[in-house]
């Protein structure tokens, strides 16, 4: 599965806007090279980002994802991320229990002068990736899931 | 290790200037994390003179347990065998007083005192009060023993007599 | 009222005059002593210093017996063993700990005793008939001596203030006597090294009636067999190294409160003592 | 279908060089709803603004995507300029391909294809959304300040200066606060009275001021700008309006033993008092507490000695309400008492001091008229022992914290204890000098080299009495762990600086938050320092931690400009970034069903219970509303919302949604 | 028994209340009653076989009305009841509780403070048949864990019987109807099933008391009350919430530690 070089993934990353979104503009800024596979997805704070959201990316083809925000006691909105933290608990604990592959969802604190540390974090990210191959497992069942249910609507 | 060298508990330790090192001082030799300190603190009186009365503890503002800290460097000295001379009369005494406890269930005071004197050569010490406990009828000629023996015997072999034959 | 009893080794031997004077105070105050059948050591010091397992082993021992014997509430006159006894009870609530140590007793253990000191059981169950059967008032200026084991750690003993306690010095007034604020109720008197180490024994148990001498103590209250025994026994030792000897003498809470009702000095053990009692 | 604009930006070369940007607007002309895609040299500039403007004139545009620098850049420039040609800003996006693109890949096709679908996932966005406009809260202009300490003193003044009134709540007879019972300030030994109470009597005759001594604030509704304070106008028993202040009655009180608040307990007074002389206001209340006729129905002397009649006996607490645009919060700090200290004699001394009293005791105004003496016998003490972080960095105690002002403090009164009694000893036991601020460092090095103050650094253990003097059983660290008694006269305790008593309760009134030890928490610890996370609510002073006079001072003026930068507004125009609960024809009226665990998760206070009646005035339902004059736009409660009744503008699920989907479905 | 009849056709007939609901018997096993009289009552039962959650009523406003009604409930309800309450579901006002207890007494709650000290005294455990299968399933490595519920999840069809049967999915239009944007499919393929029992799971974080009412109610035997019971057992003492118990501030994913645990996050 690791030895497939050519699988390039598909990773979404959804930001906070104050941290993170901040932090990889400094990447930018400071001219450090990352892997062009993730795309970001800009939420006003972690507090925002629905687990659902997360689900649907896989459904629909995403092989990794990964979700950052501020560190602790620098959330924009004092405690938008403390929300988040319980609720990426509670959920990793659930999508375990179902078998889902938490490796791939990444999480991480990036502040908005952390800018090598999202460059790093994208490449060992889509490094992770890359060696557990695409998340077929999930894919399969999601085109089943069109397939049979528009079956079944016609 | 929390410490901060603040310094309270050796300004209120009772033996602080008895022993080698005093406990801050010896909590920073164990900070430091080297071999060359760690050696020092177990080849040391301090841990021996310890009497773990436990008054650090009490007002030590970061909640360190300095007696439990002694209790442990103490059976690695004894492991590694670095024993500060002063721990001898200690390690005997304790040792006596555990033998009484191993062979009755109960500490035989007359008894300890013998096997400790025979440890430590120590024959002429206490002689003098032994007489008067005697006459006071603080002194037992025989000793009481337990009827549970036996409980006795399986608890050492576990506990200390296990640890021993492990560490040989 | 009924309570458990474990007076430990040194009640038995060197400290028979407190184990005495509990026994008599308690038959006075209508307090029914149940000795724990079969008893053994709690290891004291000596345990403790050489093997952690051990040193929870015997006094887990001691109150699984209790517990079979269906007590719930047992005094323990002897700080030292009160002192093991309840941190046992403490350290046997982590789970590994408890299943190693049943596993080595072949007992059941609950843990669930309540362990109690002799000044606790005063408090609780004496208080009021020592109030009205006092017959011959304790007044006398005394120094309050607990020592280290009666009093910390405090975050597992719970016992009275940790600096300058108090029930000691609140059951003396209630018998009449007045207690000295001195400056050594929980320093130590060097406790198991009386034998090992005496001439430290002799500075620290010095300078603990050096202070309550200069303060004019009459005598010097202790609830602690080790105390007493140091402060007592190896005052031969202590008044060599200070400059003037030091007479007052040492005595139990249980039999300053013995004297107040009237028991008789002999019946108390007060003959035992080394420093002659002339209260 | 959506007809958007797509404007590529080359940043000069910086996305041009790595992004085929020809091909990105060629690629993006050909998506659905999107009406006009172009690239161009630099958007930003006025040409390429204008090209903006005039596209959404000309193709009728209901969208607009530049792709171009991050959008934390140059988002307000292209929503204005929207704005200007007539399209509501809000309907316009920005992909960031500099940023996220150009600057961090090396030029390759996948470059460019990121790029395209990073200028896809925002027209799709767009098509989502809609248009805001902005949220508009009228202000009312008064400010409520809580605290009449220095803090307070000096935010009451810099907002009444701006020509905003003011409204101050003090919780004792007089405003002063502890800088009124301080000796001397380091690091100049200027005398805190003199500099303190010429703005005392500023706050008292400030024509934008009223004062209410002896008043707290009972409770405080609303938001930002539209403020309703109940204050509770405590019985003070005398009528100030008639009352000259000529303290007849103060003499002729017979109730004269109660200790002293001002003197932190080392004076008495009476029960009918003013607590300094310098008092603003300086009339008397009385302490029903400790007075005579309130304990047992008799006495009334100091009616009969007033010559005006303004004795109120019956006099009750009065409720009034004020409505305020803002409020600052200055209610400081209180020390720990002796008792504190087990270790130190459970405060049973009395020549173990706390470093309050020993400021009584320096000052000219104090119970021995400056001189140090001790309140056990009244003698001069010969030795002295200071000793530093006493309850402060001590988590054993409960306060881990470093209560900052002590190790100035404790310099300062050895220095005037030296300075007081030229053969007396000093010594400070220590565990770090933390000197840090201007001319700080100095001042200790003063103390220690030209005063001769004896620094010692180590703990101690244990002090206590014997012989009339205080035993402190320390250490000296530095020689490895060497043992130190002194033998004192008096002992000073530098005890931990902690949150006012009854500031948990206010907190919790005010809907600020705090910190587990009770001071107010600041809606950020770099950038909002005096803000709270409920707007409108403003910090100065020790209420937030533990500080100095200047550090208070300067926070209590910053308070101030906070709050006329507020009034300075007749109305607050904000992002409408903020949430909204859905609503619905009766007779669903909203899908909310009112389970308000949004509520809690609320950093901000915002939702409220909006209860849905009938025509006959019986309650329906109770559902959600969000208060968008507190909503800050966090989204936490959206995304916490178990039926997706909330969403939060220009952030909403349909939005975001679209993004992530536009990322993927190929 | 009788006390328990006797008692709901005193209070219907004296209009205390208007309604009582509790269980009469059932061709299996109990089933809902629900009295409006006092002949009614004579109907009722409350023994250890009771064990639908009537809490899934006493929600349902076109039900229970304006007036004041009563509920016979067994501990599950009673824990129910509870969370509802925290969710400002229910008014004492309206609100009057029965239960029989273990010595078979008939006890009366008028306040949830009341039910909360009640229901404390039951320890919330794990039947037979529920340690059996989640100890099969803790066995399991991810990949079985994924397979073994993608093989219940084939046979799911969406009828949403568990939603119905939960007292605390009473949300007016769930989560599934919402079309802009439509979050989950409605229609029944393994992947729509997993990411519904998914996000019922989440919904339930902080909530689920573990009635059991979701899994007894599906019609295909999928053991989909596991599915929320382990989450509560995991995550209960984790975030300090007791099913049954009031939320001391808020529920467990509205509310925070500063020491929450973050390992997983880089």
């Amino acid at each position: 599965m690791s030895s497939n070089t050519d699988f390039e993934p598909k990773i979404i990353a959804f930001v906070c806007n104050w941290c993170t979104y901040a932090g990889a503009d400094l990447t930018g800024t400071s001219r450090l090279k990352y892997a062009t596979n993730v795309k970001i997805v800009r939420f006003p704070c972690t507090g925002r980002i629905d687990f659902l959201l997360l689900l649907k990316s896989f459904a629909q083809g995403a092989d990794g994802v990964i979700v950052s925000g501020c560190h602790p006691n620098d959330c924009h909105y004092t405690s938008g991320n403390f929300h988040a933290r319980r609720r990426w608990i509670a959920f990793r604990s659930i999508l375990d229990l179902m078998g889902v592959d938490i490796r791939r969802i990444q999480y991480s604190w990036v502040s908005a002068a952390e800018g090598s540390k999202w460059a790093d974090l994208v490449n060992n990210t889509v490094a992770d990736i890359r060696a557990l191959g695409p998340y077929a497992e999930y894919q399969k069942v999601a085109d089943y899931l069109e397939k049979e249910g528009y079956n079944e609507e016609a | 290790m929390r410490c901060y060298q603040c310094g309270k508990c050796t300004a209120g330790c009772v033996l602080a200037s008895d022993m080698n090192y005093p406990p801050s001082y010896l909590m920073r030799l164990l900070q430091t994390g080297t071999r060359q300190n760690m050696d020092k603190v177990l080849a040391s009186n301090s841990i021996w003179l310890c009497l773990n009365c436990e008054n650090c503890l009490g007002r030590c503002p970061m909640e360190i347990d300095i007696p439990k800290m002694m209790d442990y460097l103490r059976t690695q000295a004894i492991k590694e065998n670095k024993l500060h001379p002063d721990s001898k009369p200690i390690i005997a005494f304790h040792r006596s007083f555990l033998d009484s406890v191993r062979n009755t269930g109960r500490l035989y005071e007359i008894g300890l005192v013998l096997s400790y004197k025979f440890r430590t050569f120590n024959f002429l010490q206490d002689l003098a009060i032994a007489p008067s406990m005697y006459l006071k009828g603080k002194l037992h000629l025989l000793p009481e023993k337990i009827k549970d023996r036996r409980s006795m015997k399986r608890i050492f072999a576990q506990t200390i007599e296990n640890a021993k034959t492990v560490n040989k | 009222m009924k309570i458990g009893f474990y007076p430990g080794c040194s009640l038995t031997g060197s400290s028979r005059e407190y184990n005495e004077s509990v026994v008599a105070l308690a038959k006075a105050l209508d307090i029914e002593l149940v000795e724990i059948k079969d008893w053994n050591c709690c290891g004291a010091t000596a345990a403790h210093v050489m093997n952690e397992e051990l040193s929870l082993s015997l006094p887990a021992r001691i109150m699984a017996m209790a517990e079979e014997q269906g007590l719930t509430e047992v005094v323990v006159p002897c700080a030292a063993c009160y002192n093991r006894l309840k941190v046992t009870q403490h350290e046997l609530e982590d789970e590994n700990k408890r299943t190693r140590v049943i596993e080595i007793l072949k007992l059941p253990y609950r843990g669930d005793l309540k362990i109690i000191n002799v000044l606790q059981m005063l408090e609780a169950y004496g208080a009021e008939n020592i109030k009205t059967r006092v017959t011959r008032p304790f007044a006398h200026k005394v120094a309050c001596y607990y020592g280290c084991l009666l009093v910390r750690p405090h975050s597992i003993l719970k016992f009275d203030r940790v600096e300058d306690p108090q029930s000691m010095d609140t059951l003396i007034k209630g018998i009449g006597g007045t207690t000295l604020d001195w400056a050594f109720k929980t320093e130590c008197c060097g406790a198991g090294f009386s034998v090992s180490r005496t001439d430290l024994v002799a500075k620290l148990s010095g300078n603990i009636l050096k202070d309550a001498a200069d303060r004019s103590a009459e005598a010097v209250i202790v609830a602690c067999p080790l105390c007493q025994s140091n402060l007592d026994m190896r005052r031969g030792a202590i008044n060599k190294t200070l400059k003037n000897p030091i007479d007052i003498p040492v005595i139990y809470i249980t039999q300053a409160i013995g004297l107040a009702l009237g028991i008789g000095a002999k019946e108390l053990g007060l003959k035992r003592h080394f420093v002659t009692v002339e209260l | 279908m959506s007809k958007i604009g797509v404007f590529i930006c080359h940043c000069g070369e910086n996305i041009s060089a790595t992004v085929d940007v020809e091909r990105v607007a060629r690629e993006i002309g050909g998506m659905e709803g999107v009406a006009h895609a172009i690239d161009y040299k630099y958007m930003c500039s006025d040409p390429g603004q204008t090209f903006i403007k005039e596209a959404v004139k000309k193709y009728g545009l209901d969208g607009v995507v530049v792709g171009a620098c991050s959008p934390r850049m140059h988002e307000p420039t292209f929503r204005r300029a929207c704005a200007e040609a007539g399209l509501n800003p809000y309907l316009c996006e920005m992909a960031n391909l500099r940023e996220h693109c150009s600057w961090v890949h090396e030029k390759s096709e996948e470059t460019t294809e990121k790029a395209i679908d990073l200028v896809k996932m925002m027209v799709e966005k767009v098509k989502k959304n809609k248009p805001l406009d902005s949220i508009k809260v009228p202000v009312t202009k008064r400010a409520l300040v809580i605290g009449g300490g220095i803090a307070g003193i000096q935010a009451s003044l810099d907002i009444a200066n701006t020509g905003h009134k003011v409204i101050l709540v003090e919780r004792d007879p007089s405003i002063g606060g502890h800088m009124s019972q301080l000796s001397e300030t380091f690091p100049t030994l200027d005398c805190s009275q003199c500099i303190l109470t010429p703005r005392m009597v500023e706050v008292a005759q400030h024509p934008n001021i009223k004062l209410y001594t002896y008043a707290e604030l009972e409770s405080l509704e609303g938001f930002i700008g539209n403020f309703k304070a109940k204050i509770r106008l405590k019985a003070k028993s005398v009528n100030y309006s008639t009352c000259t202040g000529c303290g007849a009655c103060i003499q002729k009180c017979p109730v004269k033993k109660i200790p002293s608040e001002f003197n932190a307990g080392l004076g008495t007074r009476t029960a009918i008092y003013v607590p300094f002389p310098q008092a603003v206001p300086n009339k008397p209340v009385i302490d029903r507490v400790n007075c005579n006729y309130y304990k047992r129905g008799a006495c009334k002397i100091c009616e009969k000695t007033c010559q005006v009649g303004s004795i109120e006996w019956d006099k009750e607490d009065e409720i009034i309400t004020e409505e305020v645009g803002a409020v600052v919060l200055a209610t400081g700090f209180d020390v720990k008492g002796t008792d504190f200290f087990p270790e130190y004699g459970y405060g049973q001394y009395k020549d173990v001091l706390t470093g309050l009293q020993f400021e009584r005791l320096a000052s000219a105004s104090g119970p021995t008229f400056g001189e140090i003496r001790r309140p056990s016998d009244g003698a001069i003490p010969k030795k002295i022992v200071f000793i530093a972080c006493a309850g402060s960095r001590d988590p054993a105690k409960g306060i881990p914290y470093c209560s900052k002002i002590c190790c100035m403090y404790t310099a300062k009164h050895a220095m005037l204890y030296q300075h007081k009694v030229h053969d007396g000893e000093s010594t400070v036991f220590y565990m770090d000098i933390r000197a840090g601020g201007k001319n700080y460092e100095e001042f200790v090095r003063r103390a220690i080299e030209e005063d001769t103050v004896n620094y010692v650094r180590g703990r101690v253990a244990r002090v206590y009495e014997k012989n009339g003097k205080l035993i402190v059983k320390g250490v000296d660290t530095l020689l490895g762990g060497e043992q130190v008694e002194i033998e004192a006269d008096m002992v000073v305790l530098a005890t931990a600086g902690v949150a006012n008593c009854g500031s948990e309760q206010l907190a919790q009134k005010l809907h600020v938050s705090y910190d587990p030890y009770h001071f107010f928490a600041e809606a950020h610890p770099k950038l909002k320092p005096v803000e709270t996370n409920t707007a409108g609510i403003f910090l100065a002073g020790a209420c937030q931690a533990p500080k100095d006079i200047p550090e208070t001072v300067g926070m209590a003026s910053g308070a101030a400009v906070k709050v006329a930068a507020l009034f300075s507004n007749d109305e607050l125009v904000r992002e409408p970034v903020v949430a909204v609960v859905n609503r619905l024809a009766p007779p669903l009226y909203s899908t909310c069903v009112g389970c308000f665990m949004c509520e809690t998760a609320c950093p901000y206070n915002a939702i409220e219970h909006e209860e849905i009646k009938g025509r006959d005035g019986s309650l329906i339902r109770t559902i959600a509303r969000v208060n968008q004059g507190l909503c800050q736009g966090c989204g936490t409660c959206v995304a916490f919302c178990r039926s997706k009744s909330i969403d939060i503008q220009g952030y909403t699920n349909e939005q975001v949604y679209a993004e992530v989907m536009s990322l993927l479905n190929d | 028994m009788k006390k328990l009849r006797d008692r709901a056709a005193e209070l219907l007939s004296q209009g205390v209340v208007s309604l009582v609901i509790g269980y009469e018997e059932g061709t299996k096993r109990p089933r809902p009653l629900f009295c409006r009289n006092s002949e009614g009552a004579e109907k009722l039962i409350f023994d250890s076989h009771c064990f639908h959650n009537l809490a899934v009523y006493i929600t349902k406003k076109e039900l229970v009305g304006k007036e004041r009604f009563a509920v016979t409930a067994p501990i599950s309800t009673l824990r129910s009841i509870m969370q509802l309450y925290v969710e400002n579901q229910l008014s004492e006002e309206k609100l009057l509780v029965i239960t029989v207890d273990l010595s078979g007494e008939l006890r009366e709650f008028t306040t949830f403070d009341e039910i909360a000290a009640y229901v404390a005294q039951f320890e919330l455990k794990r039947g037979e048949r529920e340690q059996e299968i989640l100890s099969k399933i803790e066995g399991m490595t991810r990949e079985e864990r994924w397979k073994f519920w993608m093989e219940e999840m084939s046979h799911c069809f969406k009828c949403y019987a568990c939603r119905s049967a939960c007292p605390l999915c009473y949300c007016s239009k769930c989560v599934v109807e919402v079309n802009r944007p439509q979050w989950i499919n409605p229609w029944p393929a393994p992947l729509a099933n997993m990411e519904w029992h998914i996000n019922r799971a989440m919904h339930m974080v902080g909530r689920c008391t573990a009635c059991g009412a979701c899994g007894d109610a599906c019609p295909v035997g999928i053991p989909v009350d596991l599915i929320t019971r382990k989450m509560m057992e995991d995550l209960a003492p984790e975030f300090g919430y007791v099913p049954g118990q009031p939320a001391k501030q808020g529920n467990a994913l509205s509310s925070w530690k500063l020491d929450d645990r973050e390992q997983f996050i880089r």
